[in-house]
């Protein structure tokens, strides 16, 4: 399904004020706070709207949409700061089981992931935190007739609370994608402190672990849910940063030192234009990148590096400048500019780095 | 209102009407012109047959040249004659200087010279600039004192394209010297042919010579041949720059430029520097740039088809202004120690160097980097303006240097 | 005029007794201190013993607690303590506090004062900055209005270190509201332990709580407690923040960040990044950076030591700001993906991202990046000050926000 | 020797009086005019003065100065824009020549070389431009009992107007350095048209030319004498960026736009307080690579290598600004503006490029 600019208006209207209500900053401090790190209660309600299931098909009780309508989602979760599994659970998760072969597990997974009863995550990278086929460091093996994995998938997001774990493992002959649960007593999950505290993670520690066979697959696949991911992450990004920008420069109207708004000083305005390139240049970036996703024409991997990295760069360098620019407010743990601040770091890391994407682009345009 | 498809159709006949036209009267190609201020006969005759078929301001009414047409249609036009490589059509948008003319003149005014100026009769230049005045561009000394039945002219001009060949020129001028700064500007459409105009070329840091310095000493003008009426020279000014703006926003990049390859990578693997990772780096981040500036030209068009607001289309030539600058430094690395060298046998390098120190039209010429800053942060941002203590006092008054 | 020869004996005739009292009374070290702001009794008792030999203040009379030196004789007592360790010497130059009321207060109060404080057995912190006057510090508005024998304080600080420990405040309050706005200003030297002061601790980005928010309700004070005189507040306050800046640029970094290799080619090793050429150029340039920042400083002293003037040392906080950024920013790119981490069990990780928001510690703090551009434009290159329209006009008229 | 601090002073002033009054502006885009590209008359001052041979022994007919005075002086040249063979006559030939071990060659032609009756030039990379040992691109061939250089030596300074021509070449068992003189008519010689018009250089091709052999020569004994140039780039890279910052904040304290000097426009202020940093920090470089080479310790190729880059990238970035900084008049080639960006760009070229000694900077520090 596509939508047309009326209806995503709509959408976009109809998230806006849902997380204007239920997740303000003084929601999201109150989140970032607890373990599990989201709301459930919110959480439920964006089941009930359809965002959990966004890029979940209607058969499986999803909302079928494309790539453009995530990005534009998660620009208002981004702009949010939103404490939640959309991510893992709606975004990777979903997009990684709706291109599974595998109807059974689609029927039996997809329906409550959508609805957001089911919390399920994705374990594909060890230690290093590659998120390519190089970094999976968990291998599958038959051990008489039963499946085992072993090894460590750490960055696995809101690992904590998930219930299904997919894990991409080695194989014999290849990799395959193996469905862990909670219940499973026979793994390790240590929960990762982060940084960025409206964020999750876990490392996983698999000791002979039982396994279900979801599928063989090859890494295009898992790249393609990732590439999925990284729209989702450009949106985010580029949502952040609108919001952090607009309200430092909102902040530069009304702050007087001198006598004068700060916002009067020549340095504060000619740095603000600069910086308003950045914001409109990453926008430009993630949709250009969603749209080429959505249409599956030319360029569209090309497309979407080049946001991984743009996007990244410009939540890094505004974030920070927010903080420089608000002063000494913005160096107190109350103002919210080091909480996007945070997430900009979290972000650009999450994933792959911008020079690992810089080096992505390159290769696309054959250098 | 018109219905969608009745819209259609007659998109569609429009541009069947179009190729008809140009396939009848089009032949494929032009022989070049020596420089746009000196066009071919072939030229010259060709873009009288476009005035005379309405193409050439397409959204003016008939009884001035035109059609009556919306713009949407007009940049239909645009396209058929762009699509087989045809000069002259929508000049309404792209000649600004003829926009200007049309808006402001009196008709007798405009039935002289925009017909002239259109069939490229007649050539035009524009005397704003001064070297007291450059991005102040309120704050220019040139005197238009009354004289006769009309004006005496004396001052400085500079920066001048085509002054040598033109006919006429738009002169910015200074009519009352007890008006604040802003409020005793007048805008002449000026004769160029004659005695008091000394036209000297400006060398630049690029060794070309596009520009004019144009020495005025008792040039003369007449009263008739004010735009927009005397002492409202900086309104009229305002919206001469802005059609300029559209008008260059729409263009390609400079001649030379465009002759030079933009292909970075190709440049990187000539030179044997792909294997080199701070290089990939650099390369994908520069290229990126340019990348991001077309995204954002798109994005700005699809936002002006949709009517809605968007701040993209004042962030260009600041934005263009980076690409071009970090383009030449990347350049530069390159080439390397070649571009110690010039000249034909060296072509890459020249064009590194020549671009490093072209980059500069682009961050100084028409409103430096740091005039763009601050329309931007003023006029998107809503941040508070500059203060200017020139600006509400008689001009007569401030300080220059 | 004393003859070299002299100088040079006298030189080594008090190294010689410097050395000799400490060879009788330090024991070569001191247990640790818990922090700055609670000293062990130990510290104290040694930090009373160089008060009464008078290496406190040196270059102060003896009547002031001092031997009457000249600053270069006082630097080699300094010398003589830092090779061995030894804390308490040449506070004249370390202890601005001190240092500012030895040269602002009335004598009496610094007979009641200074050897408190010398010896540390009263703590003293300062109420400076205010939530709406950050970079403009004239612009405070905590008011102290006269109240029965002294003032009634009301209002609230920020960025106070130690103001739960201390006993007193230096303490900068408006008295007239009617004057422009450095003219109303009074510094106090203000009783901490009252009713009337409340101190919340202010927590950081760093999620550290080095400064306290303080909290004044109808405080007192007495008139007596007045540094240079009532309105003469702002001369204080500047004399006060240049003790300060030279104390702070003879110490190093803070604490935290000095536990932290400096070593970034090591982490790039450990990271195994040495070999990725980006990376390399990145991290010499970074490196220089900070190499460059230093021979600065060692330019900037042999220049002082000359008598010539130089701008290096008012550059130094700036240079260090965008060292500091650099650093930060080159040491995330290293650890990368493990940045996302925080805690025990990711030392290098913590250090990067402690390091990240640290650095506005001192681009922020201490007057922005943003005021020591305007300090050097307009001081060191003799640019036009910034307009303040607040200057010259009654306080009460001002604006804030 | 080693001059005192009043010495060095005295030293200053004699040099910038004269260059003041012989080098102005007018004279260097007179002099970068003509053919040569350099003024012959007072080329003989510079003789007289002690100047040309600062480098050489006394008892060749030098100054005999070392690298701190040399800095000092090339801090004047540079600022002037001196157009002169100084740099490869009286740095590079001369120091090349001063630690050679053959004294019957130094006793011939140090004295002219001194009082600038002979000009010297160094040949010792081929088209690459690389100034290290893979860069030689000339060998020497013993051809009956005659020796004979073939091979391309380029970015030969002032060789049009050199007599004398010192070219490393490699031989059967590793490096010679050869004598060839200008009246030799075995060799072609072809000037290179330079983007920076004050300075000359020139592209020499060796077809069996006959040479003298000065010596057997290692790597380490050129690349000592190019260290000295090196100082030498840095000092007028140095002197070269203070005066056109110098010329820019002069320029915009007169330059009224608005109303106001365009100095007081906060954004033009805060880039100049920034630039000051750059040209503070390039001098510290270039003088402290000086001393450290003077004084023989520790560290001395670490703070040449550092001094290679931080002067070359200040004085890139410096004058590129003070084109921008002085608007419409800096785009205009009256202007000096473009001069010293000419220089800039070619001194951060010549001897080496900022990326090359930023790599050889880390080697220094172990990495």
């Amino acid at each position: 399904m596509k939508s047309t600019a009326d209806e995503r208006a709509a959408m976009r209207d109809v998230i806006c004020n849902l997380l204007r209500s239920e997740a303000s900053e003084s929601h999201v401090r109150a989140t970032m706070a607890t373990r599990s790190g989201y709301d459930a209660t919110l959480w439920k309600k964006l089941g009930t709207l359809g965002i959990i299931g966004m890029l979940i098909d209607p058969e499986h009780g999803g909302s079928g949409l494309g790539p453009i309508e995530l990005e534009l989602i998660m620009e208002e979760t981004g702009s949010a700061l939103l404490c939640s599994p959309l991510l893992s659970s709606g975004v990777l998760a979903a997009s990684l089981l709706m291109s599974s072969k595998n109807r059974a597990v689609q029927q039996r997974l997809l329906p409550s992931i959508a609805d957001g009863t089911k919390l399920a995550t994705v374990a594909m990278t060890d230690d290093r935190g590659y998120w390519t086929e190089a970094g999976i460091g968990v291998h599958a093996h038959q051990v008489k007739d039963r499946l085992r994995l072993n090894g460590v998938a750490s960055y696995v997001l809101y690992g904590e609370v998930s219930d299904v774990f997919l894990v991409v493992a080695r194989t014999s002959d290849g990799l395959g994608l193996y469905e862990v649960t909670k219940d499973d007593s026979r793994f390790e999950l240590a929960p990762l402190s982060m940084f960025d505290q409206t964020l999750r993670s876990a490392r996983l520690r698999f000791a002979d672990t039982p396994a279900r066979l979801i599928e063989p697959i090859d890494w295009a696949s898992v790249q393609k849910s990732l590439d999925v991911a990284l729209i989702a992450r450009a949106g985010e990004q580029v949502g952040g940063t609108r919001r952090i920008f607009d309200m430092t420069i909102a902040y530069c109207k009304t702050r007087f030192q001198f006598g004068r708004p700060i916002g009067s000083f020549q340095a504060m305005k000619h740095w603000a234009a600069d910086l308003l390139i950045d914001v409109e240049s990453s926008i430009s970036a993630a949709r250009y990148a969603a749209d080429r996703m959505a249409n599956q024409i030319d360029q569209s991997q090309e497309a979407l590096y080049l946001a991984a990295f743009a996007c990244s760069d410009a939540y890094t360098k505004v974030s920070a400048a927010a903080i420089q620019m608000h002063g000494g407010i913005g160096f107190t743990w109350e103002h919210p500019a080091h909480l996007y601040a945070r997430r900009a770091r979290a972000y650009a890391q999450l994933f792959g780095s911008p020079s690992y994407y810089r080096e992505q682009y390159l290769r696309q345009l054959g250098a | 209102m018109m219905m969608r498809d009745d819209a259609e159709d007659d998109t569609a006949a429009l541009r069947k009407e179009v190729r008809a036209w140009l396939e009848a009267n089009w032949d494929g190609s032009l022989p070049p012109d020596q420089d746009r201020w000196n066009l071919s006969p072939a030229t010259k005759a060709w873009l009288v047959k476009v005035f005379e078929a309405g193409w050439a301001v397409p959204t003016w009414p008939a009884d001035w040249y035109g059609r009556g047409m919306t713009e949407q249609r007009a940049d239909l036009i645009a396209e058929e004659f762009h699509q087989v490589g045809a000069p002259g059509a929508r000049q309404d948008r792209s000649n600004f200087i003829v926009r200007t003319i049309y808006h402001h003149a009196d008709p007798g005014l405009k039935r002289k010279m925009i017909p002239a100026l259109l069939k490229r009769e007649k050539g035009i230049c524009l005397l704003y600039s001064e070297p007291s005045a450059g991005s102040d561009l309120a704050g220019i000394r040139t005197r238009a004192d009354i004289g006769g039945t009309g004006y005496l002219i004396n001052g400085q001009k500079v920066w001048t394209s085509g002054a040598a060949f033109a006919d006429y020129a738009l002169l910015l001028a200074r009519t009352d010297w007890d008006a604040t700064k802003h409020a005793g500007l007048t805008i002449f459409l000026f004769p160029m042919r004659q005695a008091g105009v000394e036209v000297k070329p400006l060398r630049q840091i690029t060794d070309e010579n596009h520009f004019n310095e144009v020495f005025l000493t008792n040039a003369r003008v007449e009263a008739t041949q004010i735009l927009g009426g005397l002492n409202n020279g900086w309104r009229v000014l305002q919206a001469a720059l802005a059609y300029e703006r559209t008008a260059l926003g729409d263009q390609s990049r400079a001649a030379r430029h465009s002759a030079i390859s933009d292909d970075l990578i190709g440049l990187a693997q000539q030179y044997g520097r792909l294997s080199d990772n701070a290089l990939r780096q650099e390369l994908a981040g520069v290229i990126a740039l340019g990348k991001l500036h077309a995204l954002n030209g798109a994005r700005a068009r699809e936002l002006r088809d949709n009517n809605e607001p968007s701040p993209l289309v004042s962030l260009g030539k600041l934005a263009m202004s980076r690409v071009l600058h970090e383009e030449a430094r990347i350049r530069t690395s390159i080439v390397g120690v070649e571009t110690l060298l010039c000249g034909p046998d060296h072509p890459l390098a020249d064009d590194a160097n020549f671009l490093a120190f072209n980059a500069y039209f682009t961050s100084i010429g028409g409103g430096t980097d740091q005039i763009q800053r601050n329309i931007i942060s003023e006029r998107i941002l809503g941040l508070p303006r500059e203060p200017d203590p020139d600006r509400n006092i008689p001009f007569r008054q401030t300080r220059s240097g």
